[in-house]
């Protein structure tokens, strides 16, 4: 297959979304106990979107997301003690403690960054890809953003400069089929929003948003035409949320039964069964109980990092009091 | 009478304000089935229907100057913006549009829309859904700017909001909504729009507030009181148009004054406060008014952090006793 | 034809489009001689979509334009002596002198109303319709914008909104082919920017812009089609700015041979050849005349009008100094 | 040195900046093959060519944030947005973003564009194409704004400003364009950011202000001279970080103030330099701050109700007399 995963990468892909599903849980679980601060909000079974689509770029390359992107951040490569320190407030963390699960940002693997207004990582890639396109770079920069996201006036602005001038920017809409709490259908008439990219003048496409295969695939050709000059690119990856909106939502609003199917396709077990016809499902297994332990100690380290200590004065004197 | 909680107050405001004029309607983010994140809305989609109970795309640039056009066209718009954070997004559409016809068209068009909204950090919600941007909107020519702290002037200024031909941006706390208070049950009870109140009655220190520090200053008055210092609060309640009459009067009693916003330090709603002081009081004034206010620097998340930037109480004690000193 | 105007409909398009051409002419003039403030945007060689665009609405239909509004102001039914007074900054005008050729409103013609922010008739033509809407009204809006402004984040967010609600309202896309002195290429990658309508569930159409009948036609539709409550159209009128973007413009940007076709399909020239085939050249010939007398009338009375006197205080206290 | 036109100063400070800095890139609406409406721009396309130099569509929302995120990624954008009544497109960005990163990220990267703009009235563009909304850009932390009025300044402050590793607003004026002065020829005179001017030296009273209306307050200084009153003119020079000792070293000399912003008085930037003065000064002061600002409404368009509004020499001189009445 053309631009597909090797075996190597679709194991770390797995052991990514596991690390990120744990992550989400254990969060929760601390959420549930009153030790978080802030809503947080849990990417549950859309891991394939964020990591699938951040493993077919490079290293070097940009990516910014959302509120909702731990999946991001673990598929891009941060470290996981570092993530959990920054959302458990302490100064071990990407930001010291000042940005929160939302706003994590890591120059040093391209994470440039999470963000909590809906819609603002899409220019911010589309700036990225021009920052690229004037240094002549050979990189890339991908937005990951939700269905609520795509009907933001600053869309429409940037989708429209990006295939303008062609820029080297993915768009990867996860379409989760929630805003916050209302589905789909009540943002927006049409049900597939990747139809809107031929008004940029750009490709846009739809893929299964729980298959790490598809999503990688579709992102690393993206990528390889951005890379060619010949610009952007909109994936619609097509997935389901399966927790509430945040920790502070008080749901009743998504049924059992509109769950249950996309239970059945889970990501991380679509890709267990994929992984196992190639390497073995006592392989696959393995995979899992080494994350596990990971993210135990990523928990267990980042909870005994200290608190930051409050200082006003900026270094470079950006924020001083005048 | 009735002890209500804020929120309840204001969705009792709402839902009497819409039952007495069908052209009353609301919009706004995940305000319908769901009832509003801080469930201000909560039963109103039941009681009042789609069409005039609407959940929104999130798309507040165009809601706020379709609020505009709307209030322009026979109808009174209640506008749900979710987070004062968001309040940039909204910025063209009230300064460009709603501040500038209600004077170029005047005699032809009202402009009698709502634009409810709620500020302030303590939660950790980090740099992007804890500011208090009220200056931002004070400054706007042509608009009213409220911010009421206890659940009787919530429920009376949201009335009082709806029935009025400009537009009114409605400032809550999200700190504010689960608090209780005295409530009164009569649909007719209105608060006006710029009076203050006094909050608490004193001779040594005036100091003024809104919203969720009109809290914070109570509880400092009360620290003060045990050095024996008489402090005045006073509710602002409006920040636009001020209540001049009322800051007036008390720093003529107490000839000192702090002023308290829970926005940034500098281009603040204090600074306007602190410098009509300085036109309208010079005279009285034995010491310059002190400012408390957000530091000027994004809000952080981590406890810590964000507790060390948060006016409270005991800045704004702090901040009496040396302007008496 | 169905929708078609009658011949009654076409001599009066045909008398609106030269009052507009004499009041943008006679503008011109006085700019040129300094007698005019601030920029002024003609519409020459555009009438057609203002004039005809408008004229298929009813007289309680709401309308909203851009800076260059002129058409549209007469279109909709204005008295042209009011709008030059208030270009001419007199008492009489329509906004007593406060708000000059780009902020026009008139609430008793529906137009509501100029606007010098590119791109906000777009929502604000839609909050129209939605006050239409709520209030059950047999009313429509429409929105008179350029190819510019449909690249402004506000039309995106206007247009899925319309278009999810199915609101009763026109968006009448005045494509002229330049933003302000760039060509709509530098703007858009697409030529046409009516497929976008596409991505709002709503029907999109392009009709030749310097055609009376077509663009009557086009709105006409576009409004049976609202008020039965089956929602917006977006129609992009293709046309043609024949004169610089305001009387402030340095020029050097627009081809004679890039106007010259565009010269020979004058809307004015073109309708008055139509209507010359159904009522006889001397008739076409009376209405100018006719409009030539009340445009000068309209001038002389408007230049002797009074200026405002400044009163700080608004009688309702809006804007009163605290 | 030689004699420029404001609008040439700052031509030849891009020219220059481009010229040195290969990460350094223009873009904004109309400012390429047409050189900008108002010219500032003139000739750099045929230069630097269609990838540094970018007309763009209509879009100041994004490209504002374009702007942030791409200067986070190593280049150092120059946004010109055409007026500053459309600044409200551009607030998320500079409030939500460009605010908010520098401290969030300390460390790991820098912001370093400059958002160009003018604003201003006297030329009947009416209320959506003349205001001055300095204050709006003033109140946000990590962002640093200029607002020069010499072509001099405005040379050395734009090529400061290009090199700075932070956001910076640098606000122009409609009425400076065509206005001359001496201007250095040479690439590596910079003026610095943050310290304001003594445009005009004298001991009775200080007037501080900035842009064209610097140019306002030296002819009031000129008509109060006639008097016999000695005003002292600071031309600030920077709206953000204020020059604190200019102003406390000017009212140390003085005791009076007369503060002046063609923006909106009601939490305007005015009430921000009342405010810094009682915070700083309140001792030395002899009479309280006068504020000169637009009235709080929106700009008229005919010639005699604009001319009544914008804040003037004579209104700046009136207020100078009633303070030191
Ligand atoms: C500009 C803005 N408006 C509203 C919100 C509140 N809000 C946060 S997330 C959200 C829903 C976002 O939906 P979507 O883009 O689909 O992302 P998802 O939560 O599904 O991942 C809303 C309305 C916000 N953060 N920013
Ligand atoms: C938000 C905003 N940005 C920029 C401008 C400056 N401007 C005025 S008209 C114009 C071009 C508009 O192009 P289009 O929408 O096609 O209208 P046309 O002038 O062609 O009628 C520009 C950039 C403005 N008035 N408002
Ligand atoms: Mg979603
Ligand atoms: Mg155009």
């Amino acid at each position: 297959m053309q631009n597909a995963p090797s075996i190597e990468e679709q194991m770390e892909i797995h052991r990514r979304m596991i690390l990120t599903r744990r992550l989400e849980e254990i969060l929760g679980g601390l959420a549930k106990d009153g030790k978080t601060r802030g809503p947080l909000h849990r990417c549950d079974g859309q891991e394939a979107v964020g990591v699938a689509g951040c493993m077919a770029l490079r290293a070097n390359d940009y990516v910014c997301t959302t509120h909702r992107g731990h999946h991001v951040y673990v598929g891009k490569g941060m470290d996981p003690r570092r993530i959990v320190a920054e959302i458990m407030g302490r100064e071990t963390g990407y930001c010291r403690g000042r940005g929160g699960h939302m706003l994590l940002g890591d120059a040093s693997t391209g994470m440039i960054g999470g963000n909590a207004i809906v819609g603002a990582g899409i220019p911010a890639a589309a700036g990225m890809a021009l920052s690229i396109q004037v240094m002549k770079e050979d990189r890339v920069a991908m937005a990951v953003f939700g269905d609520g996201a795509a009907q933001t006036g600053i869309a429409h602005e940037a989708m429209n400069m990006a295939g303008l001038w062609k820029l080297p920017v993915i768009f990867l809409l996860e379409n989760n089929q929630y805003g916050l709490t209302v589905r789909q259908e009540v943002q927006s008439p049409v049900e597939d929003l990747f139809i809107r990219a031929a008004g940029y003048g750009m490709p846009g496409l739809k893929v299964d948003g729980n298959d790490v295969v598809a999503v990688y695939q579709a992102v690393a050709e993206a990528a390889a035409r951005a890379r060619r000059n010949d610009g952007p690119t909109l994936i619609e990856a097509k997935t389901y949320r399966m927790q509430g909106f945040s920790t502070s939502d008080m749901g009743g609003y998504q049924s059992e039964a509109e769950m249950a199917p996309w239970r059945d396709r889970d990501p991380i077990r679509l890709s267990a069964e994929t992984l196992s016809k190639s390497i073995g499902s006592e392989a696959v297994a393995e995979i899992a109980e080494a994350a596990e332990v990971e993210i135990q100690a990523a928990f267990a380290l980042a909870l005994a990092d200290p608190f930051p200590v409050f200082e006003f004065h900026r270094p470079s004197g950006a924020y001083t009091e005048v | 009478m009735a002890i209500m909680r804020y929120a309840e107050a204001l969705n009792a405001a709402l839902r009497e304000e819409m039952g007495r004029d069908p052209r009353v309607f609301m919009f706004g983010e995940d305000i319908g089935r769901y009832g509003g994140v801080f469930k201000v809305s909560r039963g109103l989609m039941d009681e009042f229907g789609e069409g005039r109970i609407r959940d929104t795309p999130i798309s507040e640039q165009a809601l706020t100057a379709m609020a505009v056009s709307a209030a322009m066209t026979g109808t009174r718009p209640i506008l749900e913006i979710m987070y004062a954070d968001f309040v940039p997004l909204c910025m063209d559409a009230l300064v460009n549009q709603a501040s500038v016809f209600g004077y170029l068209w005047e005699g032809q068009i009202e402009i009698p829309f709502v634009l409810r909204t709620q500020g302030g950090g303590g939660v950790g919600t980090g740099a992007q859904h804890a500011k208090s941007l009220d200056v931002f909107l004070a400054h706007i020519p042509g608009i009213k700017v409220v911010a009421p702290v206890t659940p009787a002037d919530a429920k009376g200024m949201l009335k009082a909001a709806i029935r009025d031909p400009q537009p009114v941006i409605f400032l809550e706390h999200k700190l504010l909504y689960n608090t209780r208070g005295e409530v009164a049950n009569e649909e007719d009870v209105l608060v006006p729009l710029g009076k203050a109140r006094v909050a608490i009655s004193g001779t040594d220190i005036s100091i003024f507030a809104s919203s969720k520090m009109v809290v914070e200053a109570e509880a400092a008055a009360k620290l003060l009181a045990k050095d024996g210092i008489g402090a005045e609060v006073i509710d602002l309640r409006t920040l636009r148009p001020l209540d001049l009459s009322a800051i007036k009067a008390s720093i003529a009693k107490t000839h000192h004054a702090v002023v308290v916003n829970e926005g940034w330090n500098f281009c603040g709603y204090v600074s306007e406060l602190s410098a009509t002081i300085m036109d309208h009081c010079f005279d009285d004034l034995d010491a310059p008014v002190s400012r408390v206010a957000m530091p000027d620097m994004p809000i952080p998340y981590s406890e810590p952090l964000e507790a060390a930037v948060i006016p409270n109480a005991s800045r704004i004690a702090e901040a009496a006793r040396r302007t008496l000193a």
